[in-house]
C-alpha cells in the first residue's frame, strides 16, 4: 500500500467517523427540499440549518476551496471520498445550491480574479452557505451579444452609482449579494468599456421583479438598478476589464453545464421502460411503435455517446475538463440529450403528456410537462446554440468570425 | 389552391379580417386567464354563429351553407393563426360530419339543422388510452330487445366540457359476442353520463366523459356494426384534414412572428436575420410550410372530390402538418431567445398548442405509418 | 361543345394522321437513344435524323415558338394534344435534347432579349435540332460566385476577341454555339461589367477537354478560349448588362429543374418494391426493416408533397410557374428527393448497391451507382442548395444579404 | 483516449508518420488505376510486416505482439485516413481473431505465427444476401464419419481475391438436422473451392467464394455447433469495433480535408468558411466527430477489457462511425462543389468507400436495432 493510499483510509475513516456524529438521522435520503428546493424558497431552519453549519464549519461545502478562506484544503482524491461517504450515508452537500451562483462561479472567479481582501471578504460567505449570489449579466435589449450592455456605473466619491435593468438575474429576488457587467466607459469599443462590480442586494436602489414564464412561476427576476451602490473596492478585477472577468466566469458556467441534466428528475426508470409502460410492445419484447423506438435508440445512443465524451475529455485534461475548448460541444449536445429526451417522453405519453394540471395526470406527468417547457431554455441561456456554434467555429476550427463586423 | 372561387375569397377575406381584428391572441390570452370552464368565450362562438361557419359544410337541406372542405379549411387556417378558441372544429366539422355520414334520415333532420345553427354541440367521444388508436375501442354497446346499454370511459373529448351531446364509438355487443364498431348518439344529461374537465397546457375545454350502463332507445344507434367502422374511418378523415387545415394556419403565424422578429431584433450591431445561418433556417423553414401547404389544401380537396386516394393524402397532410408544427413552435420559442420563454410573450400558446395537436388523432409517426400501409409495405 | 373544343378535336385528328405517316414505326418505343442518348455522343442518321426533320418541319420540336422563327406556333392546349398523340405513338420529341441549352434556356432568352436578327439568325437552327447550344458560365475559381468571373472580352474592329477558361461547359466538344458570359468591363463593380455573347465552337481559338467524374465519363469539358472571336451583332442584350441576361438564363433553368427527376431512370418499380425484393418482408406484408420503412415513408411523403407543391404553384400562376420566386424552393426540394431516393435506394441495395462493374451486378444495379454518384451534382450546380437558401432568405422573406459584400 | 502508453504513443506516430509520407491517398489512387487484381500492392503489405502491425493483437505466444485493441485502432484510424488498402483488417485483425476465439491449440499453433508474420491470410467468409445478416447462414457443413463436406457460397468476402484461407461460417447437419453455425477453415486450392474477385466502387479486392462439395478433415472445424454462434459474435465484435476505428480515421481526414478548403476557398470576396451556414455546419461536423471518436474507442477499451457492456459499445460505435461517416463523405462532395465532382479529386474515394464501410457488417440502421435489443425494447 502507497503512502497516499494509507492516508486516504485513515481521511475515510475519519470522515465516516464525523459523518455518524454530525449528519442528522432524519436528513437523510431527504436530497434538497429542506434546502428550499431549487427555487430556493424555503427558510432553512432547524436540523437543515444544523448540517449546513457543520459542514461549513470543516469547509466541505467547497471541500477543493483553501482552508484558510473557509474551504475544505482537500485535494481531488480526498474531496472524492469525502462525496462518496457522504453518498453512502444519505446526505447532500447543500452548499452549492445556497450559495446561488456562489460556488459555481461567483467563488471560482473571485479566486482567479480578486485581491486578497475581496478574497478574504466573500469567499468564507459563499462557503458558509449563508450568502447566495446572483449574477447580473443578460439586459433587455442585449440577449446573446452581451457586450452591447447598457447598465451604467459612475464614480461617485467612494463607491460607484449603477442606473440600468438586469433580466434573467436567477434568484436575485433571494440574493444577498450580485455580480454585474457594467458599463464604465461609453467612449471606447464596447467591449472595452464594461467592468465587473460586486453588489449588494439588500439596498434602496436595487429592486427585483420576478418573471412568470411559459413553465409558470420561475427563479428568473428582472432587476433594477436606480443610483444602486458598489463600494470602491468591490470592483472584480481591472476597471474596463470586466469583459474578460465576465468571460472566464462564464466559462466556469459552460463547464458546470455540460453534464446532460434531465429536464425532469421526477421521471423515474430507463426512459424505454417508461415508454413501454405508455405504448406497449410486441410478442418479441419490442417497443410497439417501430417509429418510436428508432427515435428513441438514436436518443440513448447519443446520450451514450455523449457521456463517453465527457469521460473521454475529462481523462484526456487528466481531470480538469473545466474551461476546456470542448465545453461549447459538450454544451450543445447535453442540450440536444435533454431536449429531445423531453420531447420524446412528450411523444409517447400521448393525451397523458398534455396535461396541465389535476387529478387526470399523475404527478410525474405534470412534473415533466413544466420540465419540458423549462428546458427550451436550455439552448438559449448559457451561450445559445447559434453562440456555441459561432465558439466551435472560431476558437477551435479557427474559421473566419461571423458575428462581429464592428 | 388552384384559383379560389369569388364565395371563397369572400369567406377567406371575413375570417382573416375577423381573426385579426376580433379575436387576437389576446383573446385566447384572457380566455385562459379568466379560466373560463367551457374553453372558450360565448361571445367567440356566437359572432362565428353570426357569421353561418357553423353550418358551412352542412347540406343546404339541413340548414347549412352546403360548402366544401376546402372553403371549411380557408376559415379553419385562419383560426388556427391566432388561437382562437371555440367548438367550430369540434362541433361543427367533426360532429357535423358523424351524423353527415351516418344517421337516418331522421336522425340528420333532427340534428344538423342544429348543429348548424349552433344550438347543439354534438362531439366525437373517441380516444380511451393515452394515444390515438381507433382500432382498439373498449367501451361496449350491447343491444337487448328494449333498446341499448353503454358502457366505458372516454378520455380527452374535445369540447367535451361544452358539449350538448356524443357521438360515442363502441364495440356492439349481441348477446352472442362483439361484431364491431358501432356510433351511439349520447345526449350529455342522459342518466349515467358523468363528465369532468381536463386541463391540458393548451387550456382549452377537452373532459374525460363516463357512461355508466347508459340506457339509450335504438335509434341512438347512428350506425351498427355492419358501417360503423367505415363510417368512423370517414369521419376521421375529416375531423384529420380539417385539424391539420388549422395546424397550418398555428404554423404560418409562428413562421410570421419570427420572421418579424429576424427582421427587426437587433444583435451584434445587425438585425439577426442578417446571419446566414439564421437566414438559412428560415428558408428551409419556408420551404417546408409551402410542402405543408400543398399537402394539406390537397386532401382537403380529395376529400372534396371524394378522391380514390383521400386516405393517403389526409394521412400524408396530417403527418406533415405536425411536422412543421413541432419545429415551427420550436423555433419560435429558440429564435425569439429569452423573450419567447416568458409567459408575457405569445410563444408559448403556440408552443403548448402544437404539441396537443400534433398527437391529435394520430400523430407524425401515427401516419407515417399509415402512409406506408396504404402503399402496401 | 365548345368552339375550342371543336378545335382542339380537329387538331387531334390531324396530328394523329400526321404521325401515322410521318413518324418512322421502328422508333416506337425507342426513347432517347437513336438520338445519341444523354450523352449526345452518337450521330444521328437514318430513321432518327428523318424524324428530327420531319417534326422540325411542323415546327413541333418547340410547338409553342412562333412559326415564323420556325416553331410551331401552338397555344398551350394544342401543345398538349400533341404530345398526348405523340406519347400515344411511342414517339418522343427528340429537338430539346439535340438542341443542348437551346431549347431550355437560350432559346427563351433570345426571345426575351434578342434583336429581330439574332431570333431569325439562332432561333430556327435551335427549332431544327441541328445546332446544339452549351453554355459558358462557370469558370474555375468562380463556383457559385458567378459574377466574379475573368474570361475576357475585347472588342477588336467588328468582332470580339475572347480570352479565358470555362469549365463545367456541358456538351462544349458536340455543340455548335456557345453562351457565354465575358467581362467586357474590369473597371465597375464586378457584376456591371460582364457581357453576355453568342460564338461558335467550330472554330481555331475554342478548344475543349472533357471532365472525368467521380461517376467516370460526363458531358462536361473545360472550355479554353484563346483568342476566340465572336461578331459583334452577336452581343445579346446590352453592352455589360450579361448579367442580367445571364440571371434570366438560370431561371430559366432553375425552372426546368424543379421537377425530381429520378438520378437514375433504369431502376424501375415503385421504391417500396424494390426495396422489399432486396430487404424482405413481415408475415404482415411490412418492410422486414422497419427502421428503413419509416425513412421511406417520409421520403415518399416528402416527393409527394414536392409533386403537390409543383402543381399548386402551376395552377397559381395559371399554367406558367416558370421563373417564379418558388424555384428556389422546388429546386431544393428536387434535389433532396433525387438524392434521397438515391441514397435509401444504395442502402437498402446493401452489398448489391456497391457494384461498380462486372456481372455480379445486375445492369440496374450499376446504373444506380453511377447515378448516385453523379447526382451529387444536383444540390451543386444550378445554383447550389446554400445558393437556394440565399436566394429564398433575401428575395422571398426579404431577410438582408448576407454573401454580398463588396 | 484516457492517456496513451509510451508504447502506444509510439506506435500511433510511427502509423501517423507512415501513411503521410509512405502511403498518401495517391498510391491508393494508382492502385485503382492499375487496376490490381489482389486489390493492394504488395510493397505496401510488405512494409506492415515489417513495421510488426500483422502481428500487432495476436499473442506473444503466437508470434505476435500481444497488444490490445486500442493500440490496434491507433494504426487503422491512421490508415483510414489516405484509404490505405491492405489486408491488415482482413486477415491481422479479423482472421486472428476467429483463431484467437476458437481453434485448438494446435490450430492455433499452425496459424496464428503465419497470420502476425503476413505469411498467410486467414480471411473470414460470412457473407451471403446483400445485406449483413450473419443469424440466416445458408452454407452447410455435414459432418460424416470421415470429416466435413462444405456446400454454399459466399460473397462480398473482403481481400478474397488475395486470401490462403477462409474461415467459413456454416450450418453444422450431423446427419439428424441441423444444429448450429460452425466455423471452418479451408485453404484456398482446396479442391471444389472457387473464387472470382468483385468489382465494387471502392475498388479493393474482394471476391465471391464458392464450396462445392467441399471435403476437409474433421480438424478443419474450428468452432462446432455448441459454441459456433457465441465465437462468431465474439469475432463479429471485434471486426465491427476495428472497422468503426478505420471508418473514424477515414472521415477524420475527409474533415480535415473540408476544413481546409473552407479555409482557403474563396468566394464573394471571402473565405467560404466565414460565411455563417458553412461555418455551424463545420461545427456540427466537429462535434458529430468528437462524439463519434469517443465511442470508437469505448468499443476498443471494452473489447481489451472484455466489460460486460461491450456489445453494446460497440453497435453503438458502428451505427455512429456510419452515420458521420455518411455525412461527413456528402458534406465533403458538397462543400468542395464542382472540384469534389471531379475524379481527379480524391473526394469520390472517400465517398465511394464511405458507404461500403457503411454498409459492412451492419449498416447504421442494423445497429441501432441491435443496440435497442441489447437494452431489452
Amino acid at each position: 500500500m502507497t503512502e497516499q493510499a494509507i492516508n486516504l483510509d485513515t481521511f475515510r475513516a475519519e470522515v465516516a467517523g464525523w459523518l455518524q456524529e454530525n449528519f442528522p438521522e432524519n436528513l437523510k435520503g431527504q436530497g434538497i427540499a429542506p434546502f428550499g428546493g431549487v427555487e430556493g424558497d424555503r427558510v432553512v431552519e432547524g436540523d437543515a440549518a444544523l448540517w449546513r453549519d457543520r459542514l461549513a464549519s470543516r469547509g466541505w461545502g467547497t471541500p477543493t476551496w483553501p482552508a484558510d478562506l473557509g474551504g475544505g484544503g482537500l485535494n481531488h482524491e480526498e474531496a472524492k471520498v469525502l462525496s462518496e461517504e457522504m453518498h453512502h450515508v444519505g446526505a447532500i452537500n447543500p452548499i452549492p445550491l445556497l450559495a446561488g451562483m456562489g460556488v459555481t462561479m461567483v467563488g471560482p472567479t473571485i479566486m482567479e480574479y480578486g485581491t486578497e481582501d475581496q478574497k478574504k471578504r466573500h469567499i468564507p460567505g459563499i462557503c458558509s452557505g449563508k450568502v447566495r449570489w446572483c449574477l447580473g449579466y443578460s439586459e433587455p435589449n442585449a440577449g446573446s451579444d452581451l457586450a452591447s450592455l447598457a447598465t451604467k456605473a459612475e464614480e461617485n466619491g467612494d463607491h460607484w452609482l449603477i442606473n440600468g435593468q438586469k433580466v434573467w438575474t436567477s434568484g436575485a429576488d433571494i440574493s444577498q449579494w450580485c455580480g454585474a457587467l457594467v458599463r464604465t466607459d461609453s467612449g471606447v469599443k464596447k467591449r472595452d468599456g464594461i467592468s465587473f462590480l460586486m453588489l449588494k442586494m439588500d439596498q434602496p436602489g436595487v429592486e427585483t421583479r420576478p418573471i412568470k414564464l411559459i413553465a409558470g412561476a420561475s427563479p428568473f427576476c428582472e432587476t433594477f438598478f436606480n443610483d444602486a451602490r458598489a463600494e470602491k473596492d468591490d470592483l472584480l478585477g481591472a476597471l474596463n476589464d470586466g469583459w474578460s472577468v465576465g468571460k472566464r466566469l462564464l466559462q466556469y458556467e459552460r463547464a458546470s453545464q455540460t453534464g446532460a441534466r434531465p429536464t425532469s428528475n421526477k421521471v423515474s426508470g430507463s426512459l424505454q421502460s417508461l415508454a413501454k409502460s405508455y405504448v406497449g410492445e410486441t410478442a418479441t419484447g419490442e417497443l410497439a411503435d417501430a417509429d418510436l423506438r428508432v427515435r428513441i435508440a438514436d436518443h440513448l445512443m447519443h446520450t451514450r455517446a455523449h457521456g463517453l465524451t465527457i469521460a473521454r475529455i475529462t481523462a484526456e485534461a487528466k481531470g480538469n475538463p473545466e474551461v476546456s475548448a470542448a465545453a461549447s460541444i459538450l454544451k450543445n449536445s447535453a442540450t440536444r440529450v435533454s431536449q429531445e429526451r423531453a420531447e420524446l417522453t412528450l411523444e409517447f405519453m400521448g393525451h397523458q403528456g398534455l396535461g396541465w394540471e389535476g387529478d387526470d395526470f399523475s404527478e410525474d406527468e405534470i412534473e415533466h410537462v413544466r420540465g419540458w417547457l423549462g428546458g427550451k431554455a436550455i439552448s438559449i441561456y448559457g451561450g445559445s446554440f447559434e453562440i456555441q456554434n459561432n465558439i466551435i467555429a472560431k476558437n477551435i476550427l479557427g474559421l473566419p468570425e461571423t458575428t462581429q463586423k464592428g | 389552391m388552384a384559383a379560389l372561387s369569388e364565395e371563397q375569397r369572400m369567406i377567406k377575406d371575413q375570417a382573416s379580417a375577423w381573426v385579426r381584428e376580433q379575436a387576437p391572441v389576446s383573446t385566447f390570452r384572457a380566455m385562459r386567464d379568466q379560466d373560463v370552464a367551457q374553453g372558450f368565450f360565448s361571445e367567440t362562438w356566437q359572432a362565428m354563429i353570426e357569421m353561418g361557419w357553423t353550418g358551412l359544410v352542412v347540406p343546404e337541406t339541413y340548414g347549412g351553407a352546403g360548402l366544401g372542405y376546402q372553403t371549411l379549411g380557408l376559415v379553419l387556417e385562419q383560426l388556427g393563426r391566432n388561437l382562437v378558441a371555440s367548438p367550430l372544429y369540434a362541433s361543427s366539422v367533426v360532429g357535423a360530419a358523424a351524423l353527415m355520414h351516418s344517421g337516418s334520415e331522421d336522425q340528420k333532420q333532427a340534428l344538423l339543422p342544429k348543429i348548424a345553427d349552433g344550438g347543439r354541440l354534438v362531439v366525437l367521444a373517441l380516444e380511451e388510452g393515452p394515444r390515438h388508436n381507433p382500432s382498439q375501442i373498449m367501451c361496449r354497446a350491447e343491444l337487448t330487445s328494449s333498446g341499448v346499454t353503454l358502457s366505458g370511459t372516454k378520455q380527452f373529448v374535445m369540447e367535451g366540457s361544452a358539449a350538448t351531446d356524443f357521438v360515442v364509438a363502441a364495440k356492439v355487443d349481441h348477446g352472442a359476442g362483439e361484431t364491431g364498431v358501432g356510433l351511439f348518439l349520447v345526449a350529455c344529461d342522459t342518466p349515467g353520463v358523468r363528465r369532468h374537465a381536463v386541463k391540458t397546457m393548451d387550456s382549452r375545454g377537452y373532459a374525460s366523459v363516463t357512461f355508466n350502463d347508459v340506457a339509450l332507445d335504438l335509434e341512438a344507434m347512428l350506425a351498427g356494426p355492419d358501417t360503423g367502422q367505415a363510417v368512423l374511418e370517414a369521419v376521421l378523415d375529416v375531423a384529420t384534414a380539417a385539424l391539420a387545415a388549422e395546424m397550418l394556419g398555428t404554423a404560418a403565424a409562428a413562421f410570421d412572428m419570427t420572421l418579424d422578429y429576424l427582421k427587426t431584433r437587433k444583435q451584434f450591431g445587425q438585425v439577426i436575420g442578417g446571419f446566414q445561418a439564421l437566414g438559412h433556417r428560415a428558408a428551409g423553414l419556408y420551404s417546408e410550410m409551402e410542402l405543408t401547404r400543398s399537402c394539406v389544401e390537397a386532401a382537403l380537396a380529395a376529400l372534396d372530390n371524394d378522391a380514390q386516394d383521400a386516405q393517403e393524402l389526409v394521412a400524408l397532410a396530417k403527418c406533415k402538418a405536425s411536422e412543421f408544427l413541432h419545429e415551427m413552435s420550436s423555433q419560435l420559442i429558440q429564435i425569439h431567445g429569452g423573450i419567447g420563454m416568458t409567459d408575457e410573450f405569445d410563444a408559448g400558446f403556440y408552443l403548448k398548442r402544437a404539441r396537443v395537436l400534433e398527437n391529435a388523432l394520430g400523430n407524425a409517426a401515427y401516419h407515417r405509418d399509415r402512409y406506408a400501409k396504404l402503399l402496401n409495405f
